[in-house]
């Protein structure tokens, strides 16, 4: 479904150049969760931009189903990390919400239907008449899911979706996540600094190093599902995956394997 | 009854200048500036000595007082219409800027009195003239402002609107017309006063009714008085047109004013 | 003039009030003599350093005068009889300009059904000013003709607009003046009508030079001198035509061709009461003044 | 990274766009849309409007607007940038002055003129306070709705450090104002330049464009010189609003990163 | 230092009225470091800019250091919510953070050494000269916690300051927090959705409820010191309040006491 090559990316020019994306190769199968970690600054907002086609590749490229990505490919959404900055205040938070399926193939009716339902998901039904700028930070970034998730795209980029909630909401947006993308069998991309949360949600676990950010870890999630916030947290691979993540992501070079 | 009371004492600057205004025009006597008492009265004599089945209105009231303020509207809802939608295309599209920018500044430099033989030219004397001769005169501060507004869309609000496949109309009726509100309401404000002196401009050629000719007819007549009767007819019009106006900017953009507040 | 300061004394060694004077001028053939005035030198030989700068019109110009941007300015006499009647305090210190035969005409399209005044009822006519010379003239005539003015309809425009407005039927006859007149002749072949400096107004004062009552009161001897060269240059202006044709390119951009061939007025060259008194009567009989000016308030010389 | 593209450079566009229009009028009047005999044709414009290049006395009418200009806009910004400030800030001087500010703000320039003629013994003071009182008002509208338009949030961070309101005005509102105040400026410097104008125009008076047009209204030819003065007002717009953009290319490069099209 | 009574807020009035805040009563004894933890959109943002005087009480008062807040009291600093929003994009990193340090009687030397310093300590001191949105959303909210210590303010009010960060750069700066408190003696209220960080900074955790909301748990934290992120989250204590604030916060009443 996504294959990227070798993506680079650099921000200005000259003396004050930013090498943000050092090459990164990666492929992401139709359906699967992968979550992508890094360090604060390493690029990881950047490769996101680069998929969406918002950020012009300095060099590589990013193909979807086949077709390089030029310009914002169809049947995609993001959730952003500036998730306030990216709601429109002139608009009522169900009208946020429903804004993007007017693309879909729906009525006034159907698209109100799909709005209110979606926001009810991630809790805030009670706030649909409300302009975004009445919303407290974590309710705006609930919003913004709740309009990426109600558009049902093929491809869903999320980056640090769950920051400005309480851990309560958290997992329950977690949950929701991993429910509406079976239903939809939608490939989600996932950027997060949870690390415990990329092992609960991802079915990978891609980490980045510091800029500029290449991959340093890529590891396959096997746990059984369907996953459950106690059970699964408590499993020994979840154990064993934080621990190597966070070590991957620390930069600290793996414990030799033990001896036999 | 109170929020009336208070629209009234919020207006007490006005009677405060006035009393100051008389005072001094009664002790300088000059011709020129004639005591406000003098200029109402001359108002009352032109406009309001009419029969009483007419409001009182005088033939001169009815003759001139509409056409213009029906001039000015037509050109200045012309000149939104028109300003709002080149001033997008160009604030969009910078291909389109590049060639069109330099014309822009070009023709808004250029001042109107010395236009007027163009417009003579090119439509005969008459409403149509006037209307587009105001119209061009006033388009300028609708288009610059609505290309400003245009172009500095918050780039997040555009890259949330393509990430989500918005079409190009969605995209230009939801996210940047509304973003771009703001500054057009500006420039409609600054157009509508404008409006106004490119109206009294075009009646002062070739005219036969309208507040302007009225002024010059007075001018010409050495009726002071009467001058600055026009003079505040037209202050007094652009007072009630400009409230009118804020009344709907408050209505429209009314997410503007909540988002930005602070308490 | 003891006020003066020392320094100036040497160069106003005929003790005027005031030396340098900023008079306004129209760029038309009227203002002739003050332009011959200053190119020969009399201002200066009569002491006096002369700026003259372009106006638009009477009206504008005697607010020039009350505000002090101008010390003179040249006017027509309509203009100032109604400045004068609504309560301005002015003097007239100079005459410049009179109409001749065929220096004012109404003028109408090539091929218009229109062949004597008598036809302009209920038609637009062109003037450059309303309440003014041109209408005044115009009304006399169509007086003479059994009309009032409250028949046609007076629309301003500019003099070269006329042309324009003329030949695309917006009026149906334009009172005009030189250059005009023979360019719209030329050009899109306009045709007479009549001419509006006949019986009443035949050989009627046109324009002058217009100061505030106080500028003459406070500065007579300045006004002693201006006078004294206007004088000169009037005569000249009013024996050689040649003199007139070739200051007119300096200022008014009249090509000289076309100077050699306009027909001008005469530049009278005394100031002269009982004529400016027809101006005020006629005025007095349109309607243009409400009660009796004598001519006498508006010279120096008379309380106004 | 991208190939140099004729279409990139904003000289050639803009001429190409100028000599667009050019042929337009000329095509219009040659085909009698305009009537050549009532308003010239666009060539004879350009011939007499590059003939006034070699004319002193224009060279030096227009350098006498240009002082206007100028001191004008200065004025008018050290007097509208401030009444701005105060009228967006202070919401109780703000209701005090709105009724006589908005019953002046339309009064019209031109109809002044007569009115300020009998007040000023200079021109040049009369046309100043001319161009002062048109070109105050798109500033002040702009400075109030740029105020209007501060993140409050920006606001509340300085104020939460203890800063007063004139910090936060001097430090906040000022610069997060500031673009929308050079709108303003732009759009003052045109009415400016049509204020000077105008006023020479219908004032009268010795120097200035509008002197020069008024001392050739007595030609047959008068439209032709208007037009061709007409075309070096629009040519002096261009420039002097091309000054104005580069600067606040220069100066507000962190409002334009954030939102300009890339 | 800081005692706030009876605290209310609503925002707006008639029937879309929304009573954020019903009824604060809160102490903090001067150096303490107070968390708040409680759900999405609960109110806690709307207490912190009570206590900041950027919100006009609807009821009760806030009392700082004996005096009653009428508007901003001196000597505060705030981390916000929505920090991209709360930086100058006018100013470079450097400025920003120098800028209220104007308030102390520095001169223009002193001033950029402390700015350098606070950028050095969150990890920044190469993106000084960089503007805000140059940088990535974690690096201005660095930023915009450096900007608040270098001020060293008497009360520091943090809404939410790490949520933007990777997990190895945030324990860095909950230690920096606590090390910079502790070097002078600063009040600090920190408003958190991560369970596990309140109960790590915080001397005292305050737990919120739902909209409108009020205390409903204040746990004082006695962990051994100085604090660590390995050992001190080991610890029996630490694991017990950790399971009864995420209680609270979830509002499942509290298990009936072990029987003796
Ligand atoms: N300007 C406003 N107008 C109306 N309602 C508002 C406004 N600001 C906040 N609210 C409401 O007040 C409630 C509390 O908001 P607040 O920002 O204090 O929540 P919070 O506890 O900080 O939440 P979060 O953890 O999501 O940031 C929310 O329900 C919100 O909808
Ligand atoms: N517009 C820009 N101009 C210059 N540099 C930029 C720009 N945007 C980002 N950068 C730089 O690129 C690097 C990567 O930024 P990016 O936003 O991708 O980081 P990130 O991994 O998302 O970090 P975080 O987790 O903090 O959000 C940062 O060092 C940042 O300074
Ligand atoms: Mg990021
Ligand atoms: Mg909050």
């Amino acid at each position: 479904m996504l294959e990227i090559t070798n993506l680079t990316h650099t921000y200005g020019s000259g003396p004050s150049a930013h090498h943000a994306l050092g090459g990164i190769d990666l492929k992401v199968a139709e359906g699967e969760l992968v979550c992508v970690v890094g360090p604060s600054g390493c690029g990881k907002s950047t490769l996101l931009r680069s998929i969406a086609g918002l950020l012009r590749p300095g060099g590589g490229q990013v193909v979807i189903n086949g077709t390089r990505v030029e310009r914002t490919p169809d049947n995609l959404a993001v959730v952003f990390q500036d998730y306030s900055r990216s709601l429109f205040p002139w608009m009522s938070v169900a009208d946020n919400v429903s804004l993007p399926l007017r693309r879909r193939r729906m009525d006034r009716r159907q698209r109100t239907g799909t709005a209110m339902e979606a926001l009810a998901q991630v809790g805030l039904e009670g706030a649909a008449a409300k302009y975004p700028w009445q919303l407290s930070g974590g309710m705006q970034q609930r919003v913004s899911i709740a309009r990426a998730l109600a558009y049902r795209p093929a491809l869903l980029l999320m980056d640090e979706p769950f920051g400005s909630v309480d851990a309560q909401t958290r997992e329950d947006l977690e949950d929701l996540t991993l429910r509406v993308r079976g239903l939809h069998n939608m490939t989600i991309l996932l950027i997060t600094h949870d690390i415990d949360e990329s092992v609960y949600v991802g079915d990978r676990v891609v980490v980045l190093s510091k800029a500029p950010a290449r991959i340093v870890g890529d590891l396959r999630v096997d746990l059984p599902g369907p996953r459950d916030q106690i059970t699964t947290r408590q499993h020994p691979t979840f154990v064993r995956l934080r621990a190597e993540v966070g070590r991957l992501v620390r930069g600290i070079p793996a414990p030799p394997a033990p001896a036999p | 009854m109170s929020g009336a009371l208070r629209a009234a004492a919020r207006l007490w600057p006005v009677p405060v200048a006035l009393v100051l205004w008389e005072l001094a025009a009664r002790s300088a006597e000059a011709l020129t500036f004639p005591p406000p008492s003098q200029i109402a009265a001359s108002m009352h004599t032109m406009w309001l000595t009419g029969p009483p089945e007419r409001l009182w209105l005088t033939d001169a009231a009815l003759a001139n007082i509409p056409v213009s303020i029906g001039r000015l509207l037509l050109g200045w809802v012309l000149a939104g219409i028109a300003g709002v939608t080149l001033g997008v295309a160009l604030g969009r599209s910078p291909l389109l800027f590049r060639f069109v920018d330099p014309l822009v500044q070009f023709a808004r430099a250029i001042p109107p009195p010395m236009l007027l033989a163009f417009f003579l030219a090119l439509f005969a004397i008459g409403t149509r003239m006037q209307v587009s001769f105001i119209a061009f005169g006033i388009v300028w501060p609708v288009l610059i402002n609505a290309s400003e507004g245009a172009r500095h869309v918050d780039r997040q609000h555009l890259d949330t609107a393509r990430v989500f496949g918005l079409s190009g109309r969605e995209r230009l009726f939801r996210v940047i017309l509304p973003s771009a509100m703001p500054k057009i309401f500006a420039g409609l404000r600054v157009s509508l006063s404008l409006a106004l002196i490119l109206m009294v401009l075009s009646e002062l050629v070739g005219s036969v009714d309208g507040i302007g000719f009225q002024l010059l007819d007075s001018q010409r007549s050495y009726d002071l008085p009467g001058v600055w009767a026009s003079i505040v007819v037209l202050g007094v019009l652009g007072y009630v047109l400009n409230s009118a106006f804020l009344a709907a900017e408050r209505r429209v953009l009314s997410w503007h004013r909540s988002a930005k507040q602070t308490t | 003039g003891s006020g003066e300061p020392a320094k100036t004394a040497a160069a106003n060694a005929k003790g005027l009030e005031k030396t340098s004077i900023k008079i306004g001028a129209l760029p038309i053939p009227d203002s002739a003599s003050l332009y011959i005035a200053k190119k020969r030198g009399f201002f200066k030989d009569a002491g006096l350093d002369v700026t003259i700068e372009a106006v638009v019109g009477g009206a504008q110009a005697q607010q020039a005068l009350i505000g002090g941007t101008l010390d003179a300015t040249q006017t027509n006499y309509v203009s100032t009889f109604l400045a004068v009647s609504a309560g301005n305090k002015l003097k007239i210190i100079a005459d410049m300009y009179q109409a001749t035969p065929n220096s004012f005409n109404i003028m109408v399209p090539k091929g218009s059904s229109i062949t004597s005044p008598a036809g302009l009822k209920g038609k637009k006519i062109a003037v450059n000013s309303r309440k003014n010379i041109g209408t005044l003239a115009v009304t006399s005539v169509l007086r003479t003709h059994g009309l009032k003015e409250s028949d046609v309809s007076f629309v301003e425009f500019p003099f070269p607009e006329m042309k324009t407005q003329l030949e695309n039927g917006t009026v149906d006859a334009a009172w005009m003046t030189e250059p005009h007149l023979t360019a719209v002749q030329k050009t899109i072949g306009a045709q007479k009508l009549a001419d509006t400096m006949v019986d009443s107004t035949a050989d009627f004062p046109i324009a002058g030079v217009v100061v505030t009552e106080k500028f003459a009161t406070d500065n007579p001897k300045t006004v002693a001198a201006f006078q004294s060269a206007m004088g000169k240059a009037q005569q000249i202006a009013a024996s050689d035509r040649k003199a007139v044709e070739e200051v007119l390119p300096d200022y008014t951009k009249i090509d000289a061709a076309t100077a050699a061939v306009i027909t001008l007025g005469s530049f009278p060259t005394s100031l002269d009461e009982t004529r400016l008194q027809r101006v005020a009567d006629l005025m007095v009989e349109q309607g243009y003044l409400k009660e009796p000016i004598q001519a006498k308030v508006i010279l120096p010389g008379n309380p106004g | 990274m991208r190939t140099y593209h004729p279409l990139d450079s904003k000289l050639l566009c803009g001429a190409l766009g100028a000599a667009g229009l050019f042929c337009v009028l000329e095509a219009a009047g040659r085909t009698g849309l305009i009537d050549p005999a009532a308003f010239p044709l666009a060539s004879t414009v350009l011939g007499r409007a590059v003939a006034l290049l070699t004319d002193e006395a224009f060279l030096s009418d227009v350098a006498s607007t240009l002082g206007v200009w100028a001191s004008g806009l200065l004025i008018t910004f050290a007097v509208a940038v401030p009444a701005g400030f105060l009228l967006g800030t202070s919401s109780q001087v703000e209701r005090a002055l709105r009724p006589i500010l908005e019953f002046l703000r339309p009064i019209p320039s031109i109809a002044l003129i007569p009115l300020a003629l009998a007040v000023f013994s200079e021109r040049f003071d009369m046309k100043v306070t001319l161009v002062v009182y048109a070109a105050t008002w798109p500033v002040l509208i702009n400075t109030m709705y740029g105020l209007k338009d501060v993140d409050p949030l920006a606001k509340e961070t300085l104020r939460s450090f203890g800063f007063g309101r004139s910090a936060v005005l001097w430090r906040v509102s000022l610069p997060s104002t500031a673009p929308f105040i050079a709108t303003g400026v732009r759009l003052a410097s045109a009415i400016a330049l049509i204020v000077a104008i105008s006023t020479e125009l219908i004032g009268g008076g010795s120097d200035g464009i509008g002197s020069y047009v008024l001392e050739s209204s007595g030609s047959v030819d008068a439209v032709q010189y208007v037009t061709a003065a007409a075309i070096w007002a629009g040519v002096i717009g261009v420039l002097t609003n091309g000054l104005f953009v580069l600067v606040e290319r220069r100066v507000f490069r962190w409002h334009t990163a954030r939102t300009e099209v890339v």
